[in-house]
C-alpha cells in the first residue's frame, strides 16, 4: 500500500523539482528564476525527507533556500540596476547543449537500466541527528576541520575582493 | 580509530603558521607588513622540516580515512618546496603588485594545506574537502589583483569552471559511492577487486576522470587553464601550474592505481588517448602563442600529458615515473615563472617579444629560463630528460606508440622554447636597462637551475626517494 | 524492504536534474544564472548521495555526511562567487560572462 | 757508390721532394737560392739515378730478377699495402732519363723564367713534379704507383695553370686534372679488383699469381676486362683517343713545363704503366689488341690534326699524342723493349724541340703562331739548328735516335702481323702513314719558322747559356741516343725487354720504307712551304678541301662534343637534381613543419576566451568519453552485462 | 693510472668557460686566449691518451677510475669513461678542430665573451659523446650539444639563401627529432635488456651481451637508424645540412662538419652495429643503398651551387655517403675505412670550413662568381683552401685517400655494382671542387679585393695544424690505421660470433 504513496509522492516530488529546476535555467527573469530555485531546493528537501535523512532535509532548506537564496538575490539587487526584465537570456549555445545534455542522459539512463542493485535489507535509523553527530564529530574530524578553514578563507576572500573594489570605486 | 596526532604533525604546524600569519595580517597596521613574507617564509620552511623529519613516520588512521604513507609524504614535500618557492621567489612582485596582501600569504598557506589534505585523504569526503580548500583559495589567489580585470576575470573562470567540474567529480564520487557502497578509497579497491563491476561505475570512472583531469588540465578538460594562468598573478601561476597539478595527479594515481587498478583494462586506454592528445594538442597550440604565460600554460597542459604516461603503466615504475617528473617539474616551471615575474614587475608586459636581449640585462633570469625551458622540453642534460625516460620507460612495451608521440612532441616543443630563446639571446634590448632582481629572486632563480641541472646530472637521491615511496604506496 | 522505489528512480531523477543545471551552466549568459545552475548540479550529487545512503549503507552515514559537507562547501563557494561577480561588475559594468573574453587564444 | 746507390733507390725520388718542401717552407723569398737548391737536388738525384743505371746495366742478373725491397706502410686484416722500389733495366733507364730531362729543364727554366715573381714558387712545383715521377717509376706496387701517379697529375695541374691570372691557364688545368681523373677511375676499378682477387697489388706477387687466373676463379673475359679497365688510366693519362683533349691545351702552362709533360715524365707514366703490367696484358691478347690498335689511331689521329695546327707548341703536342700512340702500338703488339726505347728516345728528341720552341717564344715574346715567323735560324742559330735536329730525330732519319726506335717499332708490328695477327697489317699501315704525316707536318713547322723570309715585325734574339746548355745537351743525345738499339748491335733489346729478347735480324726492307716516308714527308713540306714563298699551293689546298680542312683544324670538335656533354648533361642533371632538393625533399620538411604550425593555429582558436565555451567543451567530452567507453570499447562488454 | 685523464679532458674546455664567464666582456681577446688554453689543454692531453694507447692489448684503456662509477643505480648508469681504438681517433678530432676553431673565429669581436662560452660547451659535450661508454652518458653529451649551436647559430650565423633563424631552426628541430627516433629505440633496448638479463645496465658492452630476439633487433635498428642516420646526413635525412651549414659561424661549421656528424657514425658503430648484430645484418644492404644514392645525390648537388659553403656542405654529404657504405660492408677493411674516413672527412671539412670563414671576413662573400683571383692577394689562404679541396677529391697523399680506398676494396667485394657508382663519385667530387677551387682562388687578380689581408698570425693556425694532419695522416696513414683497426677488430669479431649464433 504504502509502496504506492511513495511512488506517487516520488513522482509529484521529482515533478516539482525537474519543472522548477527547469523554469529555472529558461526564464528570462533572473528573480523569477532565483524564486523557483527555491521551489527546487525545497523540492530536493522533500525527496530528502522521502529517503528518510531528516537531518539533511534541514540542513538544506535552511542553508539553500534560505541563507543561499538570500545571498543571491542580494547579488542580484547589487549588479542589476538595469532591466530586471531580460536580465537573464540564454546565449547561443543552448542549440549544442541540449543535445549534449540529452545525450549524456540517455547514457546515464541506458546504464542504469542495465545494472541492477544489490539493495541493503537494513533500515534507516529513526534518530538520524543523534547518529549524525557522533560520526560528524570524531569520524569527519578532518574534514570538519577542514570546513572550518575553507568558510574563514571563502569568507575573507570575499571580503577582500568587495572592499577592495569598493576602495577601487572610491579611487575612481 | 583514533586520532594519531603525530602523523598529522605537517598539517597541524601548517594550520598554525597559516592561522599565525593570518592573523598578524588582520592585526599589523599595513605599512609595517613588509615582515609578513619573511614569516610565512619561515613557517613553510618548519612546515617542510616537520614533514621530512615524519618522512618514515607512517600509519592510515580514523579507520582508513586518512592515510600517511611516504607516497603522501613524497607529494606534501613536493607541494611545501614549491610554496616556499613561491614565496621566496615572489617577495618583489608581491610587494610591487600585490595591493593589501596581508591575506596572500595565508592564502597560499591554506591551499597548501588542502593540498595535503587531499593528497593523503583516505576517503572521498576528505579527499572532497581538501580538493576544495585548495579550489577556493586559489580562486582567491587568481583573482588577488582585484584592480585588474584580467586577474578578477581569471578568478571567474576559475571559480566557475572549477564549481562545475568539482559537481562532475562529485557525481562520479557518488556514483562510485554507490557502486561499491563505500567511500574508503581502500575498501572500494578491495570491493571492486571482489567483482564489484557495475555500468554505472563506469560513468563514475568517466566523471571522476573528468573532473581531475580537469584539475590537472589534461585534455579536453584544460582549456581554462590558458586563460586562468595569463589571468593570475605570476607567482599564483606557477604555485597553480606545480602544485595543485602535482596534488591532483597524486589524488589522481591513489584513485586509479590505488582503488581502480583492477579493472585498468577499462580505462587505461582512456587516459592513454587522453594522454596523446594532451601532449598533440598542448604543443601543437603552444606554437602559435605569443604571450609567455599562455605559452607555458599550453605547456604545462602538454607537459599533464607526458606525466599521464606514467598513470597509462598501471606499475610501481609507473607511480616512481609519475612522482620523480612532477618534482623535477616543480623546479623547471617554478625558475620560468619566477623570471616572468620578475620581468613583468619591471616592464610591465608578458609578450614574448618583450625579453629581447634578456641575456644582456638579466644574464642570471635569462640562463634559469634557457635552463627550464629546456628541462620541460626534455634535453639532456637537464632534469626533464631523465624524466621522461623514467616516465616513457614504463610504457614503451604495451603503448609504444605513446612513446613515439611523446618524444616527438616534446621535440617538437623545443621549436617554441627555442623562439623565446631566439629572442632573449639574439636580439638587442629596447632599453638596455638591467634588471633588478632583488636578492630573494635571485637565490630562488640559483636554486631551481642547479636542481633542474643536478637532477638531470644526478638523479640518482631523488628516484630513490620516489622508488621508497611508490612501494610504500603499493604496500596495501 | 523500505519502499518499492529502487534506486534507479532516484539516480534517474538526479540525473536529470544533474544535467538541468549543466545545460544551465552552458548556456545562460547571466553570471550569477551560472551560480544557480551549479547549485542545481550540486543538489542533484545530493540526491544521489542521500539515496545511496538509504539503499546501500543504511547504518552508516556516508551519503549523508556527505551531502552536507557539500552544502556547506556549496553555500561558501556561493559567497565567494557572488563576491568576483560584483566585483567584475565594479570593474567591467556587465555580469553577461560573453564580455569576459580578455584572455582568449 | 753503387751499392749505396742501389741500396738507398728511395733517394731519388726522395731529394726533390725535401727540396720542394725546403722552397716552399723557407726559401721561398729568395729566387735564387731557391732554384739552386732544387737543382742541386735534381742534380744530386741524377748522379744517383745514373749510378744506380750503371749498378743494374751492370749486371745481367738484373733482367730476370729485378731487386725489390719494400716496407710495411699500413695494413689490417686481410688489406695490406708495402710500399717499396723495384729495380731492373726498365726503371733504372726510366730514373736516369726522367732525372737527366728534369735536371736540365730546370737549368733551362734559370733562364726562361727569370724574373717571374712566382719563380720559387715554379721551382718548388718542378721539384715535387720530378719527385712524384720518380717515385712512380721506383715503385713496387700498384697502389703506391697510383698514389704518384696521381701525384703527378696535382703537380700538372698545378704547373698548367701556373699563370694563375690566365683563365685559359685555369680551364686548361681544371681540364687535365679532370680527363686524366675518368681514367684514374677506370684504373682504380682494375685495381680493386686485382687487389679483390688476388688479394695483394705488389708487383711482383702479382706477377706470380696472374699467370694462373684460373686458381682464383677468374675467367679470361674477365681477366680482359680487368685489363681494360687499367689501360683506361694510361689512356687518360698518355692522352690516347678518346681522352686525349687535355694535352694540347696543356700548352698554357710555362714552356719548360711542357717539355717536362709532354717529353720526359707525365705523358709517358701511362706507357710506363702498361710495361709494369704487362704480365697481365700478355695474358689476355683481346686488352693487347685494343691497346695495339688504339694506339696505331691515336697516332694516325693526332698526326691528321698536327698538320694544320698553327701555333708551335700545339703543333709538338700533337705530335707527342702521336708518337705516344707510337708507344702503345709497341706495347699492343707485345714488344715491351721497342716502346721503351721510343719512350726514351723520343724523351730527348721531344724535350729537345719544347724547350727550343721555348726559347723561340722567350725570342718573339710569346708569339706563337708559325706563319707570323720566319727566317729565325739565321738571329738564333743554336735554337735554330738543335730543332733541326730534333725535326730530324722525329722525322726518323738515320742515324738520329727517332729513326732507331721508330723502325723498331714499325719491324715488331710487322712482326705481329706476321704472326697471323690480320690486324697487324692494318696497324703497320696505320703505323707507316703516321711516319710519313709526321715528317711532314714537323717539316712544314720548321720550314714556317725557321727558313724563309724574315718578318720584319719580328725582332728575335739568341737565348742565354742557361737556355741553350740545355739545348745543346739534348740535341747530342738526340743524335745519338739511338745508336744502343740498332738492328745490329741490340743492346736496348737485351736489357730491356719481356719475355724472351726480342732478337730480329735486322729488316732492311722496312727502314728504307720508313727513310722513304720521312724523306716524301719533308720533301713535301718543302715544295709545300718553303719553294714557293707565297705559300700559294698550300692555301689553294686548304681551299679546295674546305671540310676536311676544318675538321682537322678544329680536331674533329672532339672538344666541342665534351664541352657540351659537360654543359647539358652534367650541370643539366646536377641543375634538376638540386630542383629536386629543394622543392622535393627539403619542401617535404618544410611543409611537415608548416603543417604542424598551422594545427596549432587552427586549434589555438577554440579557445574562444568564453568560458561557456569551455564548459561545453567540458561535456562535450564526457559526452564522446562516455559513449565510447560504454558502447564502443569491447572491455566494457562485460560492463554492459551487468556484475561480471 | 689513477688519474681520470680522460674526465681531465672533458673538464679542461668547461673549467676554461667557467674561467670566461668570470672575465668582463670588453676583455674579449683575453677570452679568446683562456678558450685556446682550454682546448689546447685538451688537446695536449688527447694526445697524450692517443699515444700513451697500447694498441698491442686494445680494448678499452684509459679507463677513468678504475671501472664504471655507478650513477643512476635503478638505470644502471654508471660513469664509464675510457677509450679504445674506435673512440681515440674521434677524441684526438674533436680536440684538434675544437683547438682550431677557437682561432677560426678569432677575428669576432661581438659578443666574443659569449662565443667563447658556448663554444667551449660545444666541444665539451661532443668529447663526451666519443669517451663514454655507458649509453645513458652517451646520451646526455649527445643532445647537450643541440642548445649551443643553435644560439651561436642565431647570432653569429650568416643569412644567405635562408635567413640564420630558418637555418638554426631547422638544424636543431631535424637533428632532435631524429633524436626522439633514437630515444625511442635506446629506451625500448633499455627494457628489453632488462627483462632479459634481470639487472639494469646500460654500458655498451653490458648491452651487447644481451642476446635480443631477431625481430625486435631489426625493428630497433631502423630506428636507431634514423637518428644517428639524420645526424649523419644519410639521404633522405640530408636536407638540414646544407643550408645549417650555410647559417651556421665558422666554428660551428667546422665542428658540425668535422666531428658533430660523426657521432652518427660513431653511434651507428659503438651502438647500433655492436648492440644489434643481426639488425645490422638485416639493414646493411639499405644503408649501403641510401649511402651510394648520397654520395651521387649530393655531388652532383654540390654541382649545382655557386655558393662555397653550400657546396662544401653538399660535399660533406656526400662523403658521409662513403662513411655509411663501409659501414655497411660491415667488413673489418670497410669499417676501418669508414671510421678512418670520418677522421679524415673531419680534418678535412674544419680545414674547408675555415678557410673559406676567413675568406667571407675578407671578402664578404661566399658567392663564387663574385669571387676570383684571391690567390694574388692571399697564398696562404689559398692553399690551405686548395689542400682542403685536394683532401676532399680524394687525392693520394693526402689523408682522405687510403680510406676511400679502403671502402672502396671492402665495398666493392661485397656490393660489386652499387660500390662502383659510389666510386663513380671521386669524378664529380673533383669537377665541383676544383671548379669551386679554380674560380674562388684563380683567374685575374681583381681591384675590390686588392687590399684584403692575407692570414696571419693566430689565424695560421687551423691551417698549420689540420694542413699539417692532413700531409701526415696522408703520409703515414698506419698511424691512423693500425689504432683504428685494434678498435674496430674486437667489435667486429664480436659481431660475426653473434651473427653465427643467431644463425642457428
Amino acid at each position: 500500500m504504502e509502496n504506492i504513496f511513495e511512488l506517487i509522492a516520488f513522482v509529484l516530488l521529482s515533478g516539482l523539482v525537474l519543472g522548477s529546476a527547469l523554469l529555472v535555467v529558461t526564464l528570462k527573469d533572473l528573480v523569477h528564476s532565483v524564486l523557483w530555485l527555491i521551489v527546487t531546493f525545497i523540492g530536493v528537501a522533500g525527496i530528502f525527507l522521502m529517503l528518510n535523512a531528516d537531518f539533511v532535509a534541514a540542513v538544506q532548506v535552511l542553508v539553500y533556500a534560505g541563507a543561499v537564496c538570500i545571498m543571491i538575490v542580494f547579488g542580484i539587487m547589487l549588479v542589476q540596476r538595469q532591466d530586471i526584465r531580460n536580465s537573464n537570456p540564454l546565449n547561443g549555445r543552448y542549440k549544442i547543449a541540449f543535445p549534449v545534455v540529452g545525450g549524456l542522459f540517455v547514457c546515464i539512463g541506458l546504464l542504469m537500466a542495465r545494472s541492477q542493485w544489490i539493495v541493503s535489507t537494513k533500515a534507516v535509523p529513526e534518530k538520524t541527528v543523534q547518529a549524525l553527530s557522533p560520526i560528524l564529530l570524531h569520524d569527519f574530524t578532518i574534514p570538519f576541520e577542514v570546513a572550518a578553514v575553507l568558510l574563514t578563507v571563502a569568507l575573507t576572500g570575499a571580503l577582500l575582493l568587495v572592499k577592495e573594489v569598493k576602495a577601487n570605486g572610491d579611487r575612481s | 580509530m583514533e586520532l594519531n596526532f603525530s602523523l598529522l604533525m605537517p598539517e597541524l604546524a601548517l594550520f598554525g603558521v597559516g592561522l599565525l600569519t593570518f592573523v598578524l595580517g588582520l592585526l599589523v597596521p599595513s605599512q609595517s607588513r613588509k615582515g609578513l613574507g619573511s614569516i610565512a617564509l619561515m613557517g613553510l620552511i618548519l612546515v617542510l622540516g616537520v614533514t621530512v623529519a615524519n618522512w618514515s613516520n607512517q600509519g592510515v588512521m580514523l579507520n582508513g580515512m586518512y592515510i600517511v604513507d611516504r607516497y603522501a609524504m613524497f607529494f606534501k614535500i613536493l607541494c611545501l618546496t614549491s610554496a616556499i618557492l613561491v614565496v621566496f621567489g615572489s617577495y618583489k612582485y608581491v610587494d610591487q603588485q600585490v595591493k593589501n596582501h596581508f591575506e596572500y600569504y595565508s592564502t597560499i598557506m591554506f591551499t597548501t594545506l588542502g593540498m595535503m589534505v587531499m593528497i593523503s585523504a583516505g576517503d572521498f569526503i576528505t579527499l572532497y574537502m581538501g580538493l576544495e580548500l585548495m579550489t577556493i583559495s586559489f580562486v582567491i589567489l587568481a583573482a588577488f589583483r582585484s584592480t585588474e580585470a584580467k586577474s578578477l576575470e581569471a578568478g571567474m573562470k576559475y571559480l566557475l569552471l572549477a564549481g562545475m567540474s568539482t559537481a562532475v567529480l562529485l557525481y562520479g564520487l557518488s556514483l562510485v559511492y554507490g557502486t561499491t557502497g563505500t567511500i574508503l578509497i581502500g575498501e572500494v579497491a578491495s570491493k571492486v577487486a571482489a567483482g564489484v563491476d557495475s555500468p554505472l561505475l563506469i560513468v563514475g570512472l568517466v566523471m571522476l576522470v573528468a573532473g581531475l583531469g580537469f584539475k590537472i588540465s589534461a585534455v579536453p578538460f584544460h582549456m581554462w587553464s590558458p586563460d586562468v594562468y595569463e589571468g593570475a598573478p605570476t607567482p599564483v601561476t606557477s604555485f597553480l601550474a606545480v602544485a595543485s597539478k602535482a596534488a591532483s595527479f597524486a589524488v589522481f594515481v591513489r584513485l586509479f592505481i590505488g582503488s581502480f587498478g583492477v579493472i585498468q583494462e577499462h580505462w587505461v586506454g582512456l587516459i592513454a588517448v587522453l594522454a596523446a592528445l594532451s601532449m598533440v594538442i598542448g604543443n601543437l597550440v603552444a606554437i602559435p602563442q605569443t604571450n609567455i604565460k599562455r605559452m607555458l600554460a599550453y605547456s604545462s597542459v602538454a607537459q599533464a600529458g607526458y606525466i599521464m604516461v606514467g598513470l597509462v603503466a598501471v606499475s610501481e615504475a609507473g607511480i616512481k615515473g609519475v612522482m620523480f617528473y612532477a618534482f623535477l617539474y616543480v623546479f623547471a616551471t617554478i625558475g620560468a615563472f619566477t623570471v616572468v615575474a620578475a620581468v613583468s614587475n619591471q616592464t610591465g608586459s608578458d609578450e614574448i617579444a618583450d625579453y629581447a636581449g634578456l641575456i644582456q640585462r638579466a644574464p642570471l633570469a635569462a640562463s634559469v629560463m634557457l635552463v627550464s625551458l629546456l628541462s620541460m622540453a626534455g634535453i639532456p642534460p637537464l632534469a626533464g630528460f631523465v624524466g621522461k625516460f623514467y616516465l616513457f620507460q614504463t610504457v614503451v612495451q604495451d603503448h609504444l606508440w605513446l612513446v613515439f608521440l611523446g618524444l616527438i612532441m616534446s621535440m617538437i616543443s623545443v621549436y617554441y622554447y627555442l623562439r623565446v630563446i631566439l629572442v632573449i639571446f639574439r636580439d638587442e634590448p629596447k632599453d638596455a636597462s638591467p634588471i633588478r632582481l632583488g636578492g630573494a629572486t635571485a637565490i630562488t632563480l640559483v636554486i631551481t637551475m642547479v636542481a633542474t641541472i643536478l637532477l638531470g646530472i644526478y638523479p640518482g637521491p631523488l628516484s630513490e626517494m620516489a622508488n621508497m615511496a611508490a612501494q610504500s604506496f603499493l604496500i596495501r | 524492504m523500505g519502499t518499492g522505489l529502487n534506486p534507479s528512480y532516484f539516480i534517474g531523477l538526479s540525473a536529470a536534474l544533474f544535467l538541468i543545471g549543466a545545460f544551465g551552466v552552458i548556456s545562460k549568459k547571466n553570471a550569477i544564472a551560472v551560480l544557480i545552475s551549479i547549485e542545481l548540479m550540486l543538489s542533484a550529487v545530493n540526491i544521489n548521495l542521500v539515496a545511496m545512503n538509504k539503499f546501500f549503507t543504511p547504518d552508516a552515514f556516508f551519503g549523508q555526511v556527505f551531502a552536507i559537507f557539500i552544502i556547506t562547501v556549496a553555500a561558501a563557494e556561493v559567497g565567494l562567487g557572488l563576491a568576483i561577480v560584483i566585483a567584475i561588475h565594479r570593474k567591467r559594468h556587465s555580469v553577461n560572462l560573453d564580455d569576459f573574453d580578455l584572455m582568449k587564444w | 757508390m753503387v751499392e749505396f746507390a742501389l741500396g738507398h733507390a728511395w733517394l731519388v725520388p726522395l731529394l726533390p721532394a725535401l727540396a720542394f718542401v725546403l722552397i716552399v717552407f723557407l726559401t721561398r723569398p729568395w729566387p735564387k737560392l731557391s732554384s739552386s737548391i732544387a737543382i742541386a737536388a735534381m742534380a744530386s738525384s741524377f748522379v744517383l739515378a745514373a749510378s744506380i743505371a750503371y749498378g743494374v746495366f751492370t749486371n745481367p742478373h738484373f733482367i730476370e730478377e729485378p731487386l725489390v725491397y719494400s716496407l710495411r706502410w699500413f695494413g689490417m686484416e686481410g688489406f695490406t699495402v708495402n710500399v717499396g722500389v723495384k729495380l731492373d733495366p726498365t726503371s733504372a733507364m726510366m730514373l736516369f732519363m726522367v732525372s737527366l730531362v728534369a735536371t736540365l729543364i730546370q737549368i733551362y727554366s734559370t733562364g726562361y723564367m727569370k724574373g717571374d715573381p712566382q719563380y720559387s714558387v715554379f721551382f718548388s712545383y718542378l721539384s715535387l713534379f720530378a719527385a712524384s715521377m720518380l717515385g712512380l717509376v721506383i715503385a713496387s706496387n700498384l697502389l703506391q704507383m697510383f698514389i704518384m701517379w696521381e701525384l703527378v697529375g696535382l703537380c700538372s695541374y698545378l704547373l698548367i695553370g701556373f699563370y694563375t691570372f690566365k683563365i685559359s691557364a685555369r680551364e686548361a688545368a681544371k681540364k687535365a686534372f679532370m680527363t686524366t681523373r675518368i681514367g684514374d677511375f677506370g684504373m682504380l676499378l682494375g685495381l680493386l679488383f686485382l687487389q679483390i682477387i688476388f688479394g695483394t697489388l705488389d708487383l711482383v706477387e702479382l706477377a706470380q699469381r696472374v699467370p694462373n687466373y684460373e686458381q682464383y676463379g677468374l675467367s679470361l673475359g674477365l681477366l680482359t676486362f680487368i685489363a681494360i679497365l687499367v689501360f683506361i688510366g694510361p689512356i687518360g693519362k698518355s692522352g690516347q683517343f678518346p681522352l686525349h683533349v687535355w694535352l694540347p691545351d696543356a700548352m698554357e702552362g710555362p714552356t719548360p713545363v711542357s717539355a717536362l709533360i709532354h717529353a720526359a715524365t707525365m705523358v709517358v707514366a701511362g706507357v710506363y704503366l702498361v710495361g709494369r703490367t704487362m704480365f697481365l696484358f700478355t695474358e689476355v691478347p683481346g686488352a693487347m689488341e685494343v691497346v695495339a690498335f688504339i694506339g696505331a689511331f691515336t697516332a694516325l689521329f693526332a698526326a691528321t690534326i698536327a698538320i694544320t695546327q698553327r701555333e708551335i707548341k700545339r703543333i709538338l703536342a700533337y705530335s707527342t699524342v702521336s708518337q705516344l700512340g707510337y708507344m702503345m702500338l709497341a706495347l699492343g703488339v707485345g714488344s715491351l723493349s721497342a716502346s721503351m726505347f721510343h719512350l726514351w728516345t723520343h724523351a730527348f728528341f721531344k724535350a729537345l724541340m719544347f724547350l727550343a720552341a721555348g726559347s723561340v717564344l722567350h725570342a718573339l715574346h710569346d708569339k706563337a703562331d708559325v706563319w707570323k715567323m720566319g727566317g729565325l735560324i739565321k738571329k738564333m742559330p743554336i735554337t735554330g739548328w738543335t730543332f733541326v735536329i730534333g725535326g730530324l730525330a722525329i722525322a726518323g732519319i738515320p742515324p738520329f735516335a727517332g729513326f732507331w726506335s721508330k723502325d723498331e717499332i714499325l719491324a715488331v708490328t710487322m712482326e705481329y702481323a706476321q704472326h697471323g695477327h690480320g690486324l697487324g697489317y692494318v696497324l703497320f699501315a696505320m703505323a707507316a702513314f703516321t711516319a710519313f704525316l709526321t715528317a711532314f707536318y714537323m717539316w712544314r713547322m720548321i720550314f714556317l719558322a725557321f727558313f724563309g723570309a724574315e718578318k720584319p715585325e719580328n725582332h728575335p734574339h739568341e737565348s742565354p747559356l742557361s737556355m741553350t746548355f740545355p739545348l745543346m745537351v739534348l740535341a747530342v743525345f738526340a743524335t745519338v741516343g739511338g745508336l744502343i738499339g740498332t738492328p745490329w748491335a741490340n743492346a736496348w733489346g737485351q736489357w730491356i725487354h719481356f719475355g724472351h729478347p726480342h732478337a730480329a735480324a735486322p729488316a732492311y726492307g722496312l727502314m728504307a720504307l720508313s727513310v722513304v716516308l720521312a724523306l716524301a714527308g719533308i720533301g713535301l713540306a718543302y715544295t709545300l712551304y718553303c719553294k714557293d714563298t707565297e705559300k700559294q699551293r698550300a692555301q689553294q689546298l686548304a681551299e679546295k678541301y674546305p671540310t676536311l680542312y676544318k675538321i682537322s683544324y678544329n680536331k674533329y670538335y672532339i672538344d666541342e662534343l665534351y664541352q657540351w656533354f659537360n654543359q647539358k648533361v652534367v650541370d643539366g642533371g646536377a641543375k634538376v637534381l638540386y630542383w629536386f632538393d629543394i622543392h622535393v625533399v627539403d619542401k617535404f620538411i618544410n611543409d611537415m613543419s608548416e603543417l604542424t604550425g598551422l594545427t596549432g593555429k587552427g586549434f589555438r582558436y577554440f579557445q574562444t576566451g568564453k568560458l561557456q565555451t569551455y564548459a561545453l567543451v567540458f561535456f562535450l567530452g564526457l559526452l564522446v568519453i562516455t559513449v565510447v567507453l560504454a558502447f564502443g570499447d569491447p572491455t566494457s562488454a562485460g560492463i554492459m552485462g551487468g556484475v561480471k | 693510472m689513477n688519474i681520470p685523464v680522460l674526465t681531465l679532458t672533458l673538464l679542461s674546455p668547461i673549467l676554461a668557460a667557467f674561467v670566461i664567464m668570470f672575465i668582463p666582456k670588453e676583455e674579449d681577446k683575453l677570452c679568446k686566449w683562456v678558450a685556446a688554453a682550454g682546448t689546447g689543454t685538451a688537446l695536449l692531453l688527447s694526445l697524450y691518451v692517443y699515444f700513451g694507447y697500447d694498441q698491442s692489448v686494445g680494448g678499452l684503456q684509459w679507463v677513468d677510475f678504475g671501472g664504471p662509477v655507478p650513477w643512476i643505480r635503478d638505470l644502471g648508469v654508471s660513469w664509464y669513461m675510457a677509450v679504445d681504438g674506435l673512440s681515440l681517433p674521434m677524441l684526438l678530432l674533436t680536440n684538434l678542430i675544437g683547438f682550431t676553431a677557437v682561432f677560426a673565429s678569432w677575428n669576432i669581436t661581438l659578443r666574443a665573451k659569449e662565443l667563447m662560452i658556448y663554444l667551449l660547451v660545444l666541444i665539451a659535450g661532443v668529447m663526451g659523446t666519443f669517451i663514454a661508454q655507458d649509453l645513458f652518458i652517451f646520451l646526455l653529451f649527445y643532445e647537450v650539444v643541440v642548445i649551443p649551436i643553435y644560439i651561436m647559430v642565431i647570432i653569429w650565423g650568416s643569412s644567405k639563401r635562408v635567413t640564420k633563424e630558418y637555418a638554426g631552426m631547422k638544424l636543431t628541430i631535424y637533428l632532435l627529432i631524429g633524436s626522439a627516433f633514437l630515444l625511442v629505440g635506446v629506451i625500448a633496448i633499455f627494457v628489453q635488456a632488462l627483462q632479459i638479463t634481470g639487472v639494469p645496465n646500460m654500458s655498451f658492452e653490458a648491452l651487447s651481451r644481451v642476446a635480443f630476439p631477431e625481430q625486435f633487433q631489426i625493428y630497433m635498428f631502423a630506428l636507431l637508424l634514423i637518428g644517428f642516420g639524420s645526424l649523419l646526413s644519410m639521404w633522405p635525412f640530408h636536407s638540414w645540412s646544407p643550408d645549417g651549414y650555410a647559417g651556421a659561424p665558422t666554428a660551428v661549421s667546422m665542428i658540425h662538419a668535422g666531428v658533430l656528424k660523426k657521432i652518427g657514425g660513431y653511434g651507428l658503430i659503438r651502438f647500433a652495429v655492436f648492440v644489434l648484430p643481426l639488425g645490422a645484418k638485416f639493414w646493411a644492404p639499405y644503408i649501403a643503398v641510401l649511402g651510394v644514392i648520397g654520395v651521387a645525390y649530393a655531388a652532383m648537388g654540390a654541382l649545382a651551387q655557386k655558393d662555397l659553403k653550400y657546396v662544401v656542405g653538399y660535399s660533406s654529404v656526400s662523403h658521409m655517403g662513403y662513411v655509411l657504405l663501409g659501414v655497411a660492408t660491415l667488413g673489418v677493411v670497410g669499417v676501418n675505412g669508414a671510421v678512418a674516413n670520418m677522421f679524415a672527412h673531419g680534418v678535412m671539412a674544419a680545414l674547408f670550413f675555415s678557410m673559406i670563414g676567413f675568406i667571407y671576413e675578407k671578402t664578404h662573400t661566399r658567392w663564387i662568381p663574385d669571387l676570383g683571383g684571391i690567390s694574388h692577394y692571399a697564398p696562404r689562404l689559398s692553399v690551405g683552401f686548395m689542400m682542403a679541396a685536394m683532401a676532399s677529391l680524394g687525392l693520394p697523399g693526402l689523408v682522405s685517400f687510403i680510406p676511400e680506398f679502403t671502402i672502396f676494396v671492402e665495398s666493392f667485394k661485397v656490393y660489386g655494382i652499387l660500390a662502383v657508382l659510389a666510386i663513380a663519385g671521386i669524378i664529380i667530387t673533383a669537377l665541383y671542387v676544383l671548379r669551386a677551387g679554380a674560380n674562388t682562388l684563380f683567374g685575374p687578380a681583381r681591384e675590390e679585393y686588392k687590399d684584403i689581408k692575407d692570414i696571419r698570425g693566430p689565424e695560421l693556425v687551423p691551417l698549420v695544424v689540420l694542413g699539417g694532419v692532413l700531409v701526415i695522416g696522408g703520409i703515414l696513414p698506419s698511424l691512423l690505421f693500425d689504432m683504428v683497426n685494434s678498435g674496430v677488430a674486437p667489435i667486429l669479431a664480436h659481431i660475426n660470433e653473434a651473427l653465427q649464433l643467431g644463425g642457428r
